[in-house]
């Protein structure tokens, strides 16, 4: 396990340094919006991280509550956690890029920036219940709230869905244009980063195993030392 | 076989463990009850002996371990067998007693001719219209434990009934948790005054640090 | 006793104790008041536009009046922890869920009841829409922010500072009933559109998240 | 101990013990975001008259936000009663009073601090007259909520239903503060009119309120 | 001349009635309490006995009757000289042992030395880095008592410090409190086991209903 810990901290490595000459060098710059358009490349691709780990979260969350599986509470917390980093970095590059494209930071009322808000704070407070919760089964309250966020997302989705939107529209898939070396770039870009949100939420993960036991152990120690 | 083996005993406790986040309030508890007796659970204050009988009742399920209640180990369809009585009174300040009596009996599917007849084992009054929250703390711990005998429980557990209670209410209580013991029902009682059961008693259990440490049918003398 | 039994009988309760501290009830009803008057100091009423947010202005007024009643929803049966004598009785967890979500909707509705009328008086607010329609937006907006805000507050019982949690977890989670509420009220007061597509939204709302409680609350009950 | 040092320690402790349990502010700023939020879905930051209202809409946001968080002033010196620790002390009531006016003074400002650019990134504010006003009417609109809501905290201390007490006592008082903030902070992002009177008329609140705070905050302490 | 008689008595009660809304928890006492001796207060639940030490502490003003202490009747300004216990720990869960003692020695003016000496003084360890939410009942309860007598005291109040602590505890503090006692420091301990102070006190003083109805030097046998 360690071997492949280290292998794949090295493709990451890699992949990111080759994504970063690629995205800021190698690939063409836009025509209309200059440079700027570069950051593009990170933030198309975060947001797809983030959506795949809060999909994993979903999932680990109903396996949880089917087989009781701590580890499928701790593949929870994780993803949870580092994909609320990857959606973090949407939502600053977002208004970054809309700022001297739109002239605002903000576009409200749009379903893109809305969704991804939305999904963030659903998260956010997905997290907060878990550090506040005295019971003694926070797995199983955080699991239903993370089927609750999952479940509304959707709803979300299509609430929104009624306004015009000012964001592009989806480009994979979507029928959209792309400049094909742009297209590229972004599927490296991803790859680097699904790579490091793999690596993040495997050294997170392996933190928690870690952070559990000593728990356990410290529970142990400081009930020999009450009952004095 | 081995079910009629269980049957004989009321708690059966193998490797419990209970963790509140990082503390862990039971740490590997094992032992046997038999049936028809009365127990005193002893032990310093957070040894565990609430969280013990709140796993027995059901309310808290043990992180790891089982425990098996009356030859099973899904209390949740046992529940109508047992009875529980914890420090805080578990009524309503605001209803008077024998309308808690009666909310509790629906939910027991208990006729509601029995809620009286509890009410009167306590040595109270069922007429007696005064709310509960007006009750003085002894009367309220009757009621309480008139609650909790409700649907004439197999096990009946009780979490410090005494405490804080004057000293003529705790003696009455006592009398009244021989009587039980004597219609050969199971009892567990938590307190930090076992000389008031030292007499009725069959059982002292000592628990210390979450677990089970010593068993002995007379009281140790330190601590009469 | 029956599910349905159950559910009359725990409501029944909550109705009787309520109707018993009137206070409680006239406490919120002033709050509902002192909401509309504070919105209405903040918001120059004789402004033009007044029918445009008017939507906007009575949901958020509505949602802040009904989180602070939804907090104390749970309230009443977690002194003297009568919560868990209903745990250790036989009674399935549903029913409580449901009499508790019932309360609640009553409650609120009766808050939204005081609150409109001042609202219309001081807006100056008349229905260009079809104004029937505002009575399955009502119906169903209540009941989306009673549905989850009853489930969040029993999951709030199990964290820290409980008051405030109840709106971090319902806030999000509520933003597209939110929207459907808003928008679908605007578009009959203005009646410029239609505000089908918005009933549907909170329809379908409901019928998701009024199905996931009821699967999971019995969880979150037991999750001590 | 003087005074003022009893003020300051007295606010040290609660800073520091504030900072020991950082999820509570955090839980705080992540409540003050989700009501820019909220506020954002139900009045549609796109429509021109929705930025009209941009005044009443924040300061409204910032009131329910400090009375969540004024709510919980008390809260720590009631667990454990600590309060009466104070008071059996031979120090004098006042400083307890102004160490939690600043400490709430501070908090507010916090939360503030982080709604304001939310606001204005959502609802594409500018100002219109001079910018540098909007300073002094923060300051003394924010201690206009802050002194009378930590009176009024300790006075609900004393009654039933706390959390509901506090609105129904704050919110009638505070209509001219709000009345003033509002006016103030719409006429600096209109710069149609001068805000110079409505800041006289914080001022004046605010001095009169401070004074009679202190003046019967003792009254209010032992009032048992 | 009668300045010099009051001196002689601790505590002096004239008529005191208390009176709770339409509820008299004080119904009427008129008692003299000579110096330097340690007293032991006994009745039921509800008899009165905490709102008796309460109001000798100041923390409630006598509806009717007055109560001197030391000599005074203006108790406020006694405070310094005064030491209360209260059956909760009155002391912040999320500080240590001595970040609380230090705080409550600034109140009283104590230098902070002081403070270690009070904790060495309950057989705890100064420097404890635990916080006090994390300590064992008993641990609390003696912490508290820490506080009681940071002020070196000439009266102390004591409310229940033996309820819910553990038979170890509980004897460690009562040779605690012989020492006191020793000092001709003037004790009075309300609690439901006298037994742990029989061979201490000077005299049991036992409530009923309100009222002190006897005084005597030796423990009622029914009570042992
Ligand atoms: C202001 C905050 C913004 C947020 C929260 C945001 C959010 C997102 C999200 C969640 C995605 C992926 C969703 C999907 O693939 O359907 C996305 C994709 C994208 N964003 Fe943004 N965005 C923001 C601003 C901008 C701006 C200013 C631009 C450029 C004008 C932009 C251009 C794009 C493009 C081109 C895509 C890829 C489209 C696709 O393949 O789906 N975004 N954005
Ligand atoms: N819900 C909970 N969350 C966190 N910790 C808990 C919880 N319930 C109990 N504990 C901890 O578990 C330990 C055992 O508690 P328990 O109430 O079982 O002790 P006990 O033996 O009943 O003590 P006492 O005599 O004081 O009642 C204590 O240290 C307590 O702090
Ligand atoms: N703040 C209050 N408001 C209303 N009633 C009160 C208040 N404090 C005490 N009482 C009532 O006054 C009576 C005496 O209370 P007190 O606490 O002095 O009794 P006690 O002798 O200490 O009893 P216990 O042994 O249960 O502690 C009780 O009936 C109680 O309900
Ligand atoms: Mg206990
Ligand atoms: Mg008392």
């Amino acid at each position: 396990m360690k071997r492949g810990f280290t292998l794949l901290a090295l493709v990451t490595a890699l992949l990111l340094s080759f994504a970063l000459y690629e995205a800021l060098i190698a690939a063409p710059t836009e025509q209309t919006m200059g440079n700027v358009q570069r950051i593009f490349y990170y933030h198309v691709p975060s947001a797809w991280t983030a959506f795949v780990l809060f999909l994993i979260n979903f999932v680990s969350s109903i396996v949880y509550l089917i087989r009781r599986n701590p580890k499928a509470d701790i593949l929870a917390l994780v993803s949870a956690e580092v994909g609320v980093v990857f959606c973090t970095v949407v939502i600053v590059t977002g208004p970054i890029w809309a700022r001297p494209v739109w002239g605002i930071w903000w576009a409200p009322g749009d379903i893109r920036l809305t969704t991804t808000l939305v999904l963030w704070l659903i998260y956010i407070s997905y997290l907060v219940l878990r550090r506040f919760s005295t019971s003694g089964r926070t797995p199983v309250i955080a699991a239903v709230v993370a089927i609750f966020g999952a479940l509304d997302v959707p709803l979300v989705y299509f609430s929104i869905w009624f306004f015009r939107t000012q964001h592009p529209s989806p480009v994979i898939g979507g029928g959209g244009s792309l400049d094909p070396r742009m297209a590229r770039v972004l599927l490296i870009n991803w790859a680097a980063f699904m790579c490091l949100a793999w690596l993040l939420s495997w050294t997170r993960y392996e933190l928690e195993v870690a952070k559990r036991q000593v728990e356990e152990a410290q529970a142990l120690e400081s009930l020999l030392e009450g009952s004095r | 076989m081995a079910e009629i083996q269980l049957n004989d005993y009321a708690v059966t406790a193998d490797g419990v463990v209970k963790q509140f986040g990082r503390f862990a309030a039971l740490r590997g508890v094992t032992a046997h009850f038999a049936a028809g007796k009365l127990y005193v659970i002893l032990g310093d204050n957070g040894a565990g002996k609430s969280t013990l009988l709140r796993t027995i009742a059901g309310l808290a399920q043990p992180t790891r371990g089982t425990i098996s209640v009356l030859g099973t180990t899904s209390i949740k369809n046992l529940r109508a067998q047992i009875g529980y009585m914890a420090h805080p009174s578990l009524l309503y300040d605001e209803m008077s007693g024998i309308e808690n009596l009666r909310y509790f009996a629906g939910l027991y599917g208990v006729p509601e001719a029995r809620c009286r007849e509890a009410i009167e084992a306590v040595n109270l009054d069922p007429d007696l219209e005064r709310l509960v929250g007006q009750y003085s703390q002894g009367m309220r711990q009757r009621m309480s434990l008139a609650r909790a005998i409700l649907n004439d429980p197999k096990l009946l557990l009780l979490d410090e009934p005494f405490s804080n209670v004057d000293f003529r209410s705790a003696h009455e209580m006592a009398a009244l948790l021989a009587k039980i013991r004597d219609r050969r029902e199971t009892l567990f009682v938590v307190t930090h005054q076992p000389g008031l059961l030292q007499s009725i008693a069959d059982e002292f259990v000592y628990m210390e640090a979450g677990k089970i440490t010593d068993r002995s049918s007379k009281l140790r003398t330190t601590e009469q | 006793m029956s599910f349905l039994e159950i559910t009359r009988a725990t409501l029944a309760k909550d109705i009787r104790l309520e109707w018993r501290s009137k206070d409680a009830i006239n406490a919120m009803l002033f709050f509902a008041l002192l909401v509309v008057v504070i919105f209405s100091f903040a918001f120059d009423p004789t402004a033009e536009e007044s029918r445009r947010i008017a939507g906007g202005l009575i949901w958020v007024a509505f949602l802040f009046a009904a989180v602070v009643a939804l907090n104390q929803t749970w309230a009443r049966e977690l002194r003297n922890q009568v919560l868990d004598a209903y745990r250790v009785s036989p009674a399935p967890a549903n029913p409580l869920f449901l009499a508790k979500a019932f309360g609640n909707f009553i409650f609120v509705s009766v808050l939204e009841a005081v609150m409109t009328p001042l609202f219309v008086a001081f807006y100056k607010l008349r229905v260009l829409g079809p104004a029937w329609e505002l009575i399955p937006i009502a119906l169903l907006g209540t009941w989306a922010l009673v549905i989850n805000g009853t489930f969040f507050a029993a999951i709030s019982l199990r964290t820290r500072s409980r008051e405030i949690m109840l709106p971090l977890l319902l806030f999000p989670i509520s933003i597209p009933a939110l929207l459907g509420m808003v928008n679908a009220t605007t578009a009959v007061l203005t009646g410029e559109e239609s505000a089908r597509f918005w009933i549907a939204l909170l329809m379908a709302y409901d019928v998701v998240f009024t199905t996931a409680s009821l699967l999971m609350f019995e969880l979150v009950l037991e999750a001590e």
